[in-house]
């Protein structure tokens, strides 16, 4: 049972873990990478949650951590059929060439 | 979860099943029409049965109680008039519309799972599946170039968001040692000095939640995703997916008394104020009808983030019934726009609905009456909703949010006149013939969204109906 | 029962007008007259009942008749509808000019006759529901009942600018209108906590002694809804865009009943409901009544455009309204209430003069006009009967209302009065411009005068004018009761008045 | 008798009433009948009640008749009830005698005018509301009959309205009068505050005991209604222009009744006038002053209207002048024997002008001497009356009363009697001048046409007038006959001598110095064209010419200012308000528009944005 005071550090982790899945999202312009760092936040939740399973000794941290896995997944898929989709209409991944649906223009 | 119990969680298994069996039956060939019958026979079975069984009941993951039945009472009835509405706007602009159904049952059941959560995982959950289903609805029709690009803007927007969410839930729990939302804000009520993990916690949970209400520091991608997706789908997130977050939040927040704590107050004070006021002024200078239809739903998760503030003077009773009015409204308004809408376009221009009054008065009638429900007037329900936030807000003092809703409701006026003005000026017809295709479906159409509106001003001038029944639901 | 009665009829008739009309398209025009006679005659004869039953004084509570059905109970809503001496007044003026708009548009208004009707209905039963509803919540609902077929029928069949005026006059009232919704609100919750009953009853308003640092705030609210309504001065810029551009019938009820509303709610809502905070603001509402009577006069003299030009002149008549009812004085309510009456009759007028004008000419802009008296004697005539009568030359309506209305002034506020009287002069400056630009001088252009329909009109409002103005006894008594309740006069005032209604009767019998 | 009081605005107003509606249908005949019918019966009616009133005076000194309550608002009571006394008897036969003369003579006059009926219709409703106005109770009905003759003189002057500038006299004349009519309001407002009603019997009872401040302010604002409709000093300036309407609507109106009313009000409410002897003075000084001004601007003009229009002013100026100092029954005879002669002055011009195709300038005229002898005649007389010929005309008689009693009434002054004695003098010069430059010399146009007899008998009765009506009131030393100050001394105060200088020193100078400017006129004037023409070119003459510039200061000082303002404010700077709060709106939206980029980017970055307010937002709380 880790003491209360290592949980914190994993939080700490969890959280530059978190941040740098943010920072993967907004610098990265494939729309691969960005499915890649959203994976990486995710993953991170699930750090979080781990740890605070393990900081209070009961197993829902891990069986949150087993459905954020599983919805990772799906998300997964269902993002590159969207990617192929893109690739065949656009003939590219860049996504500021996404930006047909736009407010600022009549 | 012994199985006895398990009868209670029937509305979740008929859909669920209902799906497979759409699934199943999709092998066999059959005609568009069989489909949508089967997925409407299931959603009305599902619906009788929520309406029929009457006992509460909470479990760890699940309380079925008035306020989550009623709610999933419109999930299901929203979800039933979509499907209504969808079979005359696919069937002939998409090759195989049959899938689409499946999909919209499995978001349903996401919704109804949110409806009846009270507890993390079991939120989790709900708005993973619901959010899964909406991202191939939202790309669904894959030919036009508009829907694929707000599928995938959608798609990784909202896992960012529910990484926030999780994240967020994690030190909730870390800090309180349990995931159910009643003991979470039974802790916080403890201490008096809130934790910066605690808050901490509800501001990331505030930002996933944000994002899937569109409220302002999040409200970019709404707009984009109205637009890129089908009309019916647009219909589907406006009314079952923010619905299911907001009753999240009315439980989270409302049922437990925490909106009372300061920190949390004041940061949903701020947002309400901000969403209302952007939300109505983005929408001034706007012609797209669905961009329209989006920021003024921002502008209305301000308003209802102003009911759950003022919760002391039943909020809930007052943020439940402008919800369910606000939804029959733009169930009409997106049903009108999806029989207007042709085959290669959806009609979401001012242009399609100019002069509509004198080649259509019936549609033009059922447009204005839920602008005029949208925008608060009296003789529609809409003003009813609107009086009743009046009324909890002034009672509890919240003189600056009724200012900021007046000021909003004001620059609301401009645009839904936009709208009706619209429907009246002098305007050559250009919109084709439709209705000849399959003159059944249209006038089942027509008599859905006309029930809608004799509702809307039924419950305009006979409001006790309504109201002592959201009263009644909500005691036990 | 004959209240609702009222208010149903108008409803059913603007929705048999707008079906039938699709089949048969002149039914519209009649269904639309009878629906407004009916009510107009109904009015007459409670007139002839009440009026004598006043005079013997037995009429105990304040309402001649009520009906009272809960309708919210919940909140404490119920259908509460009144009738006094005021209202009653107001609802003859309303179906009589009613029926004057509908005899004004049966020529002008010919494409989608059944919709325009239906809207001129509605418009009626919501002005008759303001005029009787005692719950405030109620009074609100009427209050925007009225509001949206007046926009509709100002966006569909007004002129050039229809759609900017339309959206002006709606968002103005609108934003005014939820104002006072947060009032109501407000004082609903301050009765609450005072009284502990959950009520918009006006009479259990009337009652609560409620006092809380809010109420001035409330009163302003009330204030500021009442007077963008009734145009003072700075909010006034809605009223001469929404005219020009209305149709004829349009213009009539916007001038001649929706300006009276603003003036009834500051009589039945503002006066009795917040006594003293009324006296608070009194000053302030008196500068800008004077200010509006002395703007409206100088902006009526620049206009080149008829309408533009008669709709300032209610601006400027209206300013009188305010400078009356904020002295507090028995003979300027009086004034005030005969002001409204007086005020309905001559602008309605004026503007079915502006519409045969414009029917005839295509243009409302006097400069194109002028020497018509030459082709259209008559139309001269009563075009002269109305410029002097929105003058207020004496032996005409108005005379008595503005005179009145400064007497009673004069007793409390002279200097404002003195400001206020300077008015007339400036209100015979813009009228003998009217008449000389229109009327006198070299004719360009060649017009046929009044046809029998124009004539009945013209006649009958120019009738009502003068016995208005020669005998307004009958008006005044029958006003007595709502003017001393609305200045919350002592018991001992209403002993000495109802010696002088006795002393009355015995002049009738001699 | 009583019940007959009604009858007499009533008859015109039938008149009015069936000219009006049915004008069109009537010939020529029928609408002279009915227009001279109802003013003649309704002239029977005035002397049977003259009679019946001198022979059997009723006791308290008045008959009165009421018709209906007009309006009563609890302790404001105003009933339709006409006050029939010795004053209102003087004013009501001259009005319904003259006015039937002017009748006769305009059935001639406007013979082949287009809007016959028209003109008969404004001339009836005129005498009906004069008749409301001098018959009142009380003031409210005072002021409506007030204002009805306000409004007919505004028709009647911008009668021929096809030509502008009759329009805009007309409207000049109404504004103004208006003006006086608001100070007369304000009168009443104050007057109402102070006695609490507003019947004239009334007032003079509680006056007399009342004491308080405001009676002074009281009296001028009524003298201020006064000054506007009997254009006194700072309002004169609409008579002259008034001339643009038709002559026997100058004879009527401008001449003998509405211009006087302004009279009849001061002597009607003589009991508020006689408490306050500062407001005395006032009216005193400023009729001096107009009486002035009028008989210098008279003396310089060349339009024989215009000539008679300031010697109206001028004559004016001197009953105020009597009322002022307090010759209540001089001022009241003078007004009499003024509307005599006036009215046969303005017809006569109004021959003249008509007979010589409308020539109005009295220098292109010259030797009607011969072709128009009744004419010749009866304007001598009328001009022997207005220069107060010594012993035979009755003008002599009344001005020398006023002039008599402007040195020694109560609030007589020597100065006010020496600008009497200059005015006289003037008058004198400027009605020879006219005689001489209109009947005189050699003529200078053709004659067009002969005038009728139905022009001539009213020339005739009003000459006849203005000579022997003199004789009913003459002064101590010759044969002292006091039966007008008799009979209206009932219903005015008596006037009270200060000092008792010998009467007939003072009317020998008077009469001295009239025949010296009749004798000077002559010789000046007589002389040919030429040398008359370039003594009035000097600079003096063109300032007494434009009535000493009051029109320009006018429409300098209130005229061009308010067109000014009413042509840069057409639309509202109160309007630029609303595109102001449009104008914020609509950038607000367009700046938040310019955040729906479309890039997906860089809504993450908004939503992270979010996320970073948040939590700063919680951890600052």
């Amino acid at each position: 049972m880790i003491s209360n005071l290592s949980s914190d550090y994993v939080f700490l982790l969890a959280a530059i873990l978190f941040a740098l899945g943010a920072m993967g999202v907004v610098i990265r312009r494939n729309i691969l990478f960005m499915l890649i760092a959203v994976e990486i936040m995710l993953n991170s939740a699930g750090l979080a949650f781990i740890a605070a399973g393990a900081k209070w000794a009961q197993a829902d941290g891990q069986i949150m951590f087993l459905f954020i896995l599983s919805m990772a997944a799906a998300e997964v898929s269902v993002g590159l059929a969207l990617i192929m989709q893109i690739f065949h209409q656009h003939k590219t991944l860049d996504v500021d060439e996404l930006e047909q649906l736009r407010g600022d223009r009549k | 979860m012994p199985t006895a119990d398990l009868v209670k969680l029937m509305p979740l298994i008929i859909t669920s099943s209902g799906a497979i069996l759409i699934m199943l039956l999709l092998a066999l060939k059959p005609s568009h029409k069989v489909v949508q019958v089967s997925c409407l026979a299931v959603y009305l079975f599902d619906l009788i049965y929520v309406l029929s069984s009457s006992e509460a009941f909470t479990y760890h993951l699940f309380v079925i109680d008035g306020f989550g039945k009623l709610f999933m009472g419109l999930v299901l009835a929203s979800g039933m008039t979509i499907t209504l509405i969808s079979y005359t706007y696919f069937n002939e602009k998409e090759e195989n519309p049959k899938v689409f159904y499946v999909l919209l049952l499995l978001g349903t059941l996401g919704a109804q799972t949110l409806c009846i959560s009270h507890h993390f995982i079991s939120l989790f959950l709900g708005l993973e599946i619901l959010s899964m289903a909406l991202y191939a609805l939202i790309a669904y029709l894959r030919n036009r170039s508009y829907a694929v690009e707000a599928g995938m803007k959608y798609l990784i927007m909202a896992a960012f968001s529910s990484a926030f969410l999780l994240f967020g839930m994690a030190l909730i729990y870390a800090e309180t040692g349990s995931m159910n939302f009643e003991q979470i804000a039974q802790i916080t009520r403890s201490q008096q000095l809130v934790s910066p993990y605690l808050i901490t916690g509800f501001g990331l949970l505030m930002v996933g939640a944000g994002f899937k209400l569109s409220v302002v520091p999040f409200h970019l991608w709404a707009a984009d995703v109205y637009q890129g997706a089908s009309i019916p789908v647009t219909a589907f997130i406006a009314i079952v997916s923010k619905g299911g977050m907001l009753i999240i939040l009315f439980r989270l927040l409302g049922l437990t008394q925490l909106v009372t704590i300061l920190p949390i107050s004041t940061l949903l004070l701020i947002i309400a104020i901000a969403s209302m006021l952007v939300g109505n002024l983005l929408a001034l200078l706007q012609n797209n009808l669905k961009r329209i239809l989006a920021y003024s739903s921002i502008a209305n998760m301000g308003y209802l983030i102003a009911a759950l503030l003022s919760i002391g003077a039943d909020g809930l009773q007052t943020a439940t019934l402008y919800t369910s009015i606000y939804f029959i409204a733009l169930l009409a308004m997106f049903g009108v726009l999806s029989i207007l809408s042709t085959k290669e376009r959806d009609a979401d221009s001012l242009n399609d609905v100019k002069g509509l009054f004198w080649h259509k008065p019936m549609l033009a009638t059922i447009i204005t009456v839920a602008m005029l429900s949208l925008a608060g007037i009296p003789l529609t329900a809409g003003f009813i909703g609107k009086f009743y936030i009046l009324k909890a807000g002034v009672d509890t003092h919240q003189w600056l949010l009724m200012l900021t809703l007046i000021l909003a409701s004001v620059f609301g006026l401009f645009y839904y006149l936009k709208i009706i003005v619209a429907l009246f000026t002098e305007y050559p017809q250009t919109v084709g013939e439709t209705e000849q295709l399959h003159p059944v479906s249209y006038v089942l159409n027509g008599v859905a969204l006309l029930i809608l509106t004799f509702s809307l001003i039924y419950f305009g001038i006979f409001p006790t109906q309504i109201i002592l029944y959201i009263q009644t639901i909500l005691q036990y | 029962m004959i209240l609702v009665l009222l208010i149903v009829v108008l409803i059913t008739g603007g929705i048999l007008a707008w079906l039938i009309g699709y089949f048969i398209p002149n039914a519209s025009k009649w269904i639309a007259l009878l629906s407004c006679l009916i009510p107009f005659l109904i009015t007459a004869n409670l007139w002839q009942k009440l009026s004598y039953e006043i005079i013997l004084g037995e009429s105990s509570s304040l309402w001649l008749i009520e009906i009272n059905t809960p309708w919210i109970a919940q909140l404490g809503i119920n259908f509460h509808l009144g009738l006094d001496g005021l209202s009653l007044s107001m609802l003859l003026l309303t179906f009589f000019l009613g029926t004057m708009a509908i005899l004004c548009s049966w020529k002008e208004i010919t494409a989608k006759q059944n919709f325009f009707y239906f809207n001129l209905l509605w418009v009626l039963s919501g002005i008759t529901g303001v005029f009787l509803a005692l719950d405030l919540f109620l009074f609100y609902f009427f209050w925007e009942v009225m509001l949206i077929p007046m926009y509709f029928m100002i966006s569909i069949w007004g002129s050039e600018r229809r759609i900017y005026s339309s959206y002006k006059f709606f968002l103005f009232t609108q934003a005014s209108g939820l104002l006072m919704l947060l009032a109501i609100i407000a004082l609903y919750f301050i009765n609450a906590q005072s009284s502990g009953v959950y009520t918009f009853d006006y009479d259990q308003l009337l009652i609560s002694t409620a006092k809380s640092p809010y109420s001035l705030l409330i009163a302003i609210g009330f204030f500021i809804a009442f007077t963008v309504k009734l145009p003072l001065f700075p909010f006034h810029t809605w009223l001469p865009d929404a005219h020009s551009e209305a149709p004829t019938a349009g213009s009539v009820i916007l001038a001649g009943l929706m300006l009276k509303t603003g003036a009834y709610g500051l009589l039945r809502f503002v006066l009795p409901l917040f006594k003293d905070e009324a006296i608070q603001i009194s000053n302030w509402a008196i500068v800008l009544g004077v200010i509006s009577i002395l703007y409206g006069a100088l902006q009526a003299f620049g206009q080149t455009d008829l309408k533009r030009l008669v709709a300032y002149t209610s601006v400027s008549h209206m300013g009188f309204i305010v400078l009356g009812v904020f002295s507090f004085n028995e003979l300027a309510m009086q004034g005030v209430v005969l002001q409204m009456i007086t005020h309905g009759i001559s602008t309605a007028a004026l503007f079915i003069l502006a519409g045969m004008l414009k029917e005839r000419l295509h243009t409302r802009d006097i400069n194109q006009m002028g020497g018509l008296w030459t082709l259209a004697p008559q139309m001269g005539s009563i075009g002269l009967v109305f410029a002097m009568a929105s003058c207020g030359l004496p032996a005409l309506g108005n005379f008595i209302a503005e005179f009145l209305i400064l007497l009673g002034a004069f007793q409390t506020q002279p200097i404002y009065t003195m400001v206020a009287s300077l008015g007339l002069v400036l209100s015979a400056i813009y009228s003998i411009r009217m008449m000389q630009k229109v009327f006198f001088g070299e004719y360009q252009s060649t017009i046929n005068d009044f046809k029998w329909r124009e004539k009945t009109i013209m006649g009958l409002l120019t009738i009502a004018i003068v016995f208005v103005g020669l005998c307004p006894q009958p008006i005044i008594t029958m006003l007595q009761s709502t003017v001393n309740s609305s200045l919350k006069l002592e018991s001992k005032q209403k002993l000495k008045l109802e010696s002088s209604i006795k002393q009355q009767i015995k002049y009738i019998k001699k | 008798m009583e019940n007959l009081i009604w009858l007499l605005p009533a008859l015109p107003l039938f008149g009015f009433l069936l000219l009006a509606f049915l004008g069109s249908k009537f010939n020529r005949e029928a609408i002279a009948f009915i227009g001279i019918g109802s003013v003649s019966l309704a002239t029977i009616v005035s002397l049977y009640l003259a009679i019946n009133f001198i022979s059997s005076p009723p006791e308290n000194g008045f008959i009165s008749q009421t018709l209906w309550q007009w309006m009563q608002v609890n302790n404001f009571k105003v009933t339709i009830t006409f006050h029939y006394d010795a004053l209102s008897l003087v004013f009501v036969f001259v009005i319904t005698f003259v006015g039937a003369l002017i009748h006769l003579y305009s059935t001639e006059f406007m013979a082949h005018d287009e809007y016959y009926s028209r003109f008969f219709a404004y001339l009836n409703l005129f005498v009906c509301s004069m008749l409301i106005l001098v018959l009142a109770d009380n003031l409210v009905l005072l002021y409506l009959g007030w204002e009805g003759v306000g409004l007919c003189s505004y028709l009647l002057i911008g009668f021929w309205y096809k030509n502008i500038k009759n329009g805009i006299a007309a409207q000049k004349a109404f504004i103004i009068t208006r003006i006086g009519d608001t100070s007369l309001a304000i009168g009443m407002f104050l007057l109402f505050k102070e006695f609490g009603t507003l019947t004239i019997s009334e007032i003079s009872q509680q006056a007399v005991s009342h004491s308080s401040s405001s009676i002074t302010l009281i009296a001028l604002l009524l003298f201020g209604g006064a000054v506007g409709k009997s254009a006194q000093l700072p309002l004169q300036t609409w008579l002259p222009d008034a001339m643009a309407g038709p002559s026997p609507v100058s004879a009527l109106i401008h001449a003998a009744t509405m211009v006087t009313a302004g009279v009849y009000l001061l002597a009607r409410m003589h009991t508020i006038f006689e408490l306050s002897p500062a407001a005395m003075h006032v009216v005193a000084a400023v009729g001096a002053a107009t009486l002035l001004i009028a008989a210098t601007s008279a003396l310089a003009q060349k339009d024989i209207k215009r000539v008679l229009a300031y010697s109206t002013i001028s004559q004016l100026g001197y009953m105020f002048l009597a009322l002022g100092v307090g010759a209540w029954w001089a001022a009241i005879f003078h007004f009499m024997i003024h509307a005599f002669f006036k009215a046969l002055l303005f017809l006569g011009a109004g021959t003249i002008i008509e007979a010589q195709h409308h020539e109005h300038n009295m220098f292109n005229m010259g030797g009607l001497k011969d072709k128009l002898p009744t004419v010749f005649k009866t304007f001598v007389i009328g001009s022997a009356a207005l220069a107060a010929l010594p012993l035979i005309s009755a003008g002599f008689y009344s001005k020398d009363a006023i002039i008599w009693y402007s040195l020694t009434a109560q609030n007589g002054s020597p100065l006010l009697w020496l600008v009497a004695i200059i005015g006289s003098f003037i008058t004198a010069l400027y009605t020879t001048r006219m005689v001489v430059l209109t009947f005189y010399g050699t003529s200078k146009t053709s004659l067009s046409y002969q005038p009728g007899v139905r022009m001539h008998i009213p020339l005739i009765i009003l000459a006849f007038l203005s000579v022997f009506a003199g004789f009913i009131e003459l002064p101590h030393n010759f044969g002292h006959v006091t039966l007008f100050s008799g009979f209206v001394g009932k219903a005015l105060p008596t006037t009270l001598l200060k000092i008792e200088p010998s009467e007939s020193l003072f009317q020998l100078i008077a009469a001295i110095v009239c025949l010296v400017g009749i004798l000077l006129g002559w010789k000046l004037y007589s002389s040919n064209r030429e040398k008359v023409i370039d003594l009035e070119s000097g600079g003096l003459f063109k300032f007494f010419f434009n009535g000493w510039y009051f029109d320009n200061l006018y429409k300098v000082l209130f005229q061009q200012p308010y067109f000014f303002l009413a042509r840069i404010n057409k639309n509202d700077i109160v309007d630029k308000s609303n595109d102001v709060i449009v104008g914020i709106s609509s950038w607000l939206s367009n700046q938040l528009a310019t955040s729906q980029t479309g890039s997906m980017r860089w809504y993450v970055m908004g939503i992270i944005a979010g996320a970073i307010m948040i939590l700063t937002l919680q951890l600052v709380l």
